[in-house]
């Protein structure tokens, strides 16, 4: 493709930019429209979660870690709060793993719709976004209704959770769910099957399963490539070993696999195995039970570190927590899948077009909150 | 050839589709529409399209009030805010659990337990408050509370607080009392010693 | 301490272990009910202590341990092919069963070995994190390894001096170290020598100091701008 | 016609015959200017509601006086206009000034001229020129120099790409367009618009009204690819690649504001207008009443040609609201490799159905 050495160019995706998903600037060198070389630039939100942690207590680390990844708080509290229950050795009663599990996977919808949904912006289709914006409003309604808050929860807290289901919760999630499966075919006929969205994304950005796990991409943008990894599989937390969904693998239905089609593709999938799960954690939850009961009064872990996964909706959400037996943290690292996701971009999207390179980042679906930390 | 007729074919079938699509939403303006019309319709409306209603409400986050005659002044929610933005000064009562008229200061708790000190400023920057709800757990005296949902008797929900000057959501709780009130009140009468 | 209250906490502790609490209640004097509390909680803990786990004191508590009675936990049979294909890099002694200590030295070659030798084929590198263990101590690298084939996973800890601490980079080795040494480096100035372009990825590049050592000060200003947010009226 | 007759009808017309042309085209061009302008508040409101119908929105809603926008939002385009104009339109200091200044009225020329050979009506047609169909479409290319200019002269990178991206499309899908027409002159025989749509009057294969959409199969497919490549003239998705909002920003209106860009938006819809208009007189019969026997005097014929372009420029509006857009060489090949060869192939089909059939 850029055999023709014109004049280069350097073009400022700014850090202002309609579609960089966030505050994130990208230096693209151009040939005319073909793209030779791209460096992200990040930082722009860097507010220091990590030092913020060792001034404040365990307890107090999890709201930071909601607005990491603003857009799938619950499950970075998940992450948490799994990596905190390890450390401490803590049982958690049956109903918190269900009523975690349960929102865990109405969150990463929630994050998945609207990953589809910016990415039909960039490339183009305005309508999706509103389509999968109005059935994200239900999602958001339902956590209202259980911790009071739309994006930002502090709803799974050590050892158990910030507030109990309220009455009628599971047929409300149960009408959400009759309401939302007939939508996800509405998708696919107005953006997934259709030919200039197939044109636009098919072959587009290859990335290979070697590339890919060297450049510790993970989560669907992986199992994009054909590398079957998840981590609610693989490394089972939680309770998630006795729900049997099956992990969606990208195998090239339109152009080559690990394209961008093909990451999108496992995204829908993962919505209706996200449903699947959902229907089964909410057939046996234990109605009774009581989500404070195993809330340690003061949490001081034993001297030692951990490093625990969990699956995010952008891949493997990693904690690794060094406490020293204080009631703070000593140290607090997370491993942010968008952080490893964008490191690959200038990997697969060399040699295509300027309007690829946006195809290619939406598809990466990256949170720049989480990056920069 | 084949190839070239197939792919027309496949382009006009899938456009045709998401035009139908399309059309069939044009039609049917108001079933799926989760539009707030904000100054008619204020949230929460219940029979918002997933029917969930008012008082099912687990918990609200608007804004934070506190009911200062129950405060003991335990110090426990400025401990565990993320953001420290309450602060609380408190003056040891000279008896516990008595009333002290001029300073307004209740001696006994709605929850019956008697208060060893005098609230004499709690202060709750609403500007620094990230509405975590960290404050409201360990309250043993459940005086902090965000305003609406399950203490919708006592305050409905309020989330328009928004004001013209930054001090102004500055709130405090405490009752506004001269200090040299609080200090005769709390100090040992020198030369009366009954 | 009056003695006679030691005497008094002595003797309602003993009687609140035998069951009945009152002992405990009716002390009139607050100070020495809440003493005569801790010290009964206090009690109870070594007990159940004692009673629970006779044997292994000397056990790390912070892992939980392997039920299955096998000696070698992964990171000891890896540490053990280390050892063996570079001996003298692997200090036995701080190794334990959650991690593999080694030296800087020759962590690149160690690196490449760990990826390519069939038998550990750690293809991705999961995370690197930096620690600062101690005001004066040392700085360590921390990484954690995985293996996408054999999918099991080691963690490896490297230390290096505090004053100019110097680690091979294995960026040639997994893509990814790349932005990952980046980031500990501008968090604590840890030189990884052989990396492609080493600068802040995250802060400013003219940035000073590096944040999350235990012995940093925030700068007072940064081009003008008041780094510390003092807020007025409000302490 | 009616340029002509205003001629004729001055009584000054021999003494001063100079100023008469120029007083009688001046009265002519005065109610097309707010015909634009009011179809144009028409079409934003239109596309404001139906673009929220579409997405399950409700669009500009108001009830009462005051600013929310009167009943049902119809204040909303209004309100846009008045914004438009009211907004300081800035200059970028390193613009090349005068450029920057005349290019949105270069593309509003582009378009506004080209309402001139529009039949509204049998007898409502400002200038029925003998090459009407050809002089459309030789002025629509206007617009690009126009956009070149504003590209080029606002100094920023993003309406630099939009610029060139806009030339190389209108000026590629002038060819199909044209092309396509060339079979409409070959049936009818007359460039004249009125001529074209004379052709279509009475029945065809009995019931079916003469439009030449139904003339025979291969008429369809040139309509089909006069439309589209219409669509891709006025940069309408599924071409809106030149002011793509995800990659370059707004194209080449990025560094403008205010007035100008008021001018921009307008010279959109004129074109959107001038595109279906076409279609309709050389496709869809014009102001022939789709029963030909009844309501076809001018009153109606105006009405029916009405009705017709804003069917179309429905149709425009429903693409816009649910096709993604292609890239630049996706577009180039598609016309190149896709549109040019089978508007070829359909003049030849054409023209040996009529040889066959007579």
């Amino acid at each position: 493709m850029g055999v023709v050495q014109g004049d280069q160019m350097v073009l400022n995706i700014g850090p202002q930019h309609p579609s960089t998903h966030g505050v994130l600037r990208l230096k693209v060198v151009t040939d005319g429209e073909i793209v030779s070389d791209i460096t992200p630039i990040i930082g722009y939100l860097h507010r220091c979660f990590e030092k913020h942690c060792e001034n404040s207590t365990y307890e107090q680390v999890i709201p930071y870690t909601d607005r990491c990844d603003y857009i799938a708080s619950m499950n970075n509290n998940f992450g948490y709060v799994v990596a905190m229950e390890e450390l401490m050795e803590i049982k958690v009663p049956e109903r918190v793993e269900y009523i975690r599990v349960i929102m865990a996977e109405l969150n990463r919808i929630a994050s998945h719709l609207l990953a589809l949904g910016t990415y039909g912006l960039d490339v183009g289709a305005f309508t999706p976004f509103l389509y999968m914006f109005r059935d994200r409003e239900r999602i958001l309604d339902i956590f209202e209704l259980t911790c009071g808050a739309r994006l930002l929860y502090n709803y799974m807290w050590i050892g158990g959770v910030s507030h109990d289901l309220p009455v009628g919760f599971v047929e409300t999630v149960y009408n959400f769910l009759d309401y939302f499966e007939p939508k996800v075919q509405e998708y696919n006929d107005i953006l997934t099957y259709n030919k200039i969205f197939v044109e636009r994304t098919a072959d587009v950005g290859v990335l290979l399963p070697e590339v890919a796990i060297s450049f510790g991409v993970s989560g669907p943008n992986l199992r994009g490539s054909g590398v079957k990894w998840d981590i609610r599989k693989d490394e089972p937390y939680s309770i998630y070993e006795r729900f049997d969904f099956d992990v969606p693998v990208g195998q090239g239905l339109v152009g080559t696999t690990g394209d961008c089609w093909d990451r999108f593709y496992v995204r829908v999938l993962e919505i209706i195995e996200s449903t699947k799960v959902l229907r089964q954690a909410l057939k046996d939850i234990p109605a009774t039970g009581d989500v404070h009961q195993a809330l340690p009064k003061k949490i001081r872990p034993p001297k030692g570190s951990i490093y625990r996964r969990t699956e995010s909706p952008r891949g493997d959400l990693g904690y690794y927590i060094i406490s020293d037996g204080s009631p703070q943290p000593y140290r607090v690292k997370m491993r942010s899948p968008a952080f490893t996701a964008l490191s690959v971009l200038n990997e697969i999207s060399r040699g295509w077009m300027l309007s690829d390179v946006i195809a290619v980042l939406g598809s990466l679906d990256i949170v720049l909150g989480e990056i920069d930390r | 050839m084949f190839k070239y007729l197939a792919t027309i074919w496949e382009t006009v079938t899938t456009l045709l589709t998401g035009m139908g699509v399309t059309w069939r939403h044009m039609l049917a303006i108001r079933r799926d529409n989760v539009t707030l019309q904000y100054p008619e319709e204020r949230w929460p409306r219940p029979e918002r399209n997933i029917g969930f209603d008012h008082d099912k409400y687990n918990v609200i986050r608007s804004r934070l009030h506190v009911d200062i005659d129950d405060c003991i002044g335990c110090l426990k929610c400025e401990r565990v805010c993320p953001v420290n933005c309450i602060k609380i000064d408190t003056v040891k009562v000279l008896n516990r659990g008595a009333d002290i008229p001029n300073i307004r200061h209740k001696g006994i708790t709605s929850f019956g337990t008697k208060k060893a000190l005098v609230v004499t400023r709690f202060d709750i920057d609403m500007t620094e408050c990230c509405y975590c709800n960290l404050c409201v757990y360990p309250c043993p005296e459940e005086c902090i509370y965000m305003t609406g949902g399950p203490n919708a008797e006592k305050h409905d929900i309020d989330y328009e607080f928004s004001e013209y000057d930054r001090n102004d959501l500055i709130y405090r709780f405490a009752k506004k009392v001269s200090d040299e009130d609080v200090a005769n009140a709390t100090t040992e009468p020198q030369e009366v010693a009954d | 301490m009056t003695d006679n209250q030691e005497m008094l906490i002595q003797e309602a502790v003993e009687k609140a272990l035998q069951g009945d609490m009152e002992a405990v209640n009716n002390i009139e004097d607050r100070v020495t009910r809440s003493k005569a509390k801790a010290a009964l909680v206090k009690a109870k803990r070594e007990a159940a202590k004692t009673s629970a786990e006779p044997s292994s004191e000397e056990k790390s508590e912070e892992s939980a341990a392997e039920s299955k009675p096998v000696p070698l936990s992964l990171n000891q049979k890896i540490a053990g092919i280390i050892a063996s294909q570079f001996p003298g890099t692997v200090d036995e002694e701080s190794s334990s069963e959650t991690h593999i200590q080694l030296q800087p030295a020759k962590w690149f070659d160690i690196a490449q070995y760990l990826r390519d030798d069939p038998a550990c084929l750690f293809d991705s590198l999961q995370c690197v994190t930096g620690v600062d263990l101690g005001e004066e101590s040392e700085l360590e690298v921390r990484y954690n390894l995985h293996s996408m084939t054999h999918r099991h996973a080691i963690e490896i800890r490297i230390e290096c001096a505090r004053n100019n601490p110097k680690v091979p980079s294995v960026e040639t080795v997994w893509h990814i170290g790349d932005w990952f040494e980046r980031e500990t480096y501008d968090m604590f100035g840890i030189e990884f020598e052989g990396h492609r372009d080493l600068r802040r990825i995250l802060l400013p590049d003219d940035w000073e100091g590096w944040p999350l050592r235990k012995d940093y000060e925030v700068q007072e200003t940064y081009h003008g701008i008041v780094v510390p947010k003092v807020k007025e009226g409000w302490e | 016609m009616t340029v002509d007759q205003l001629i004729d009808w001055f009584p000054i017309s021999t003494t001063w015959p100079g100023l008469t042309f120029l007083l009688a085209v001046l009265i002519c061009a005065v109610p097309v200017f707010l015909f634009i302008a009011v179809y144009a508040l028409v079409v934003i409101y239109g596309e404001l509601k139906i673009s929220s119908f579409m997405q399950d929105k409700v669009g500009p809603m108001g009830q009462g006086v005051g600013l929310h926008a009167w009943r049902w939002g119809l204040l909303q385009p209004v309100a846009d206009a008045l914004k438009l104009i009211l907004k300081e339109d800035i200059i970028p200091a390193s613009a090349d000034k005068k450029l920057f200044i005349l290019a949105p009225f270069i593309v509003f020329i582009g378009a506004f001229i080209a309402f001139s050979a529009l039949p509204f009506s049998q007898t409502l047609i400002i200038a029925d020129m003998n090459i009407g169909v050809f002089y459309i479409l030789a002025v629509s290319s206007l617009g690009v120099i126009g956009l070149i200019m504003a590209g080029w002269s606002s100094n920023n990178k993003w309406s630099l790409y939009g610029a060139m991206r806009s030339a190389a499309q209108i000026i590629s899908y002038e060819i199909p367009a044209a092309l396509s027409i060339i079979v409409v002159i070959m049936l009818t025989s007359t460039m004249s618009m009125q001529g074209i749509i004379q052709y279509q009057s009475g029945f065809i294969w009995g019931f079916l009204p003469n439009w030449l959409i139904f003339n025979n199969p291969f008429m369809f497919v040139a309509f089909f690819i006069f439309f589209i490549s219409g669509v891709a003239e006025c940069n309408r998705t599924p071409f809106d690649i030149p002011e793509a909002e995800s990659e370059l920003v707004a194209g080449a209106f990025t560094e403008y504001s205010g007035m100008r860009y008021a001018f921009f938006f307008l010279s959109e819809y004129a074109n959107m207008f001038v595109v279906a208009g076409v279609a309709v007189t050389a496709f869809l019969g014009g102001w022939q009443s789709p029963i030909p026997g009844i309501f076809n005097s001018p009153a109606w014929g105006l009405w029916w040609f009405m009705s017709k372009t804003m069917f179309l420029i429905f149709v425009m509006i429903w693409f816009r609201w649910t096709f993604p857009r292609l890239r630049v060489d996706q577009l180039m090949s598609i016309c190149w490799k896709g549109f040019t060869p089978i508007a070829l192939m359909n003049i030849f089909c054409v023209g040996i159905w009529y040889l066959i059939l007579g």
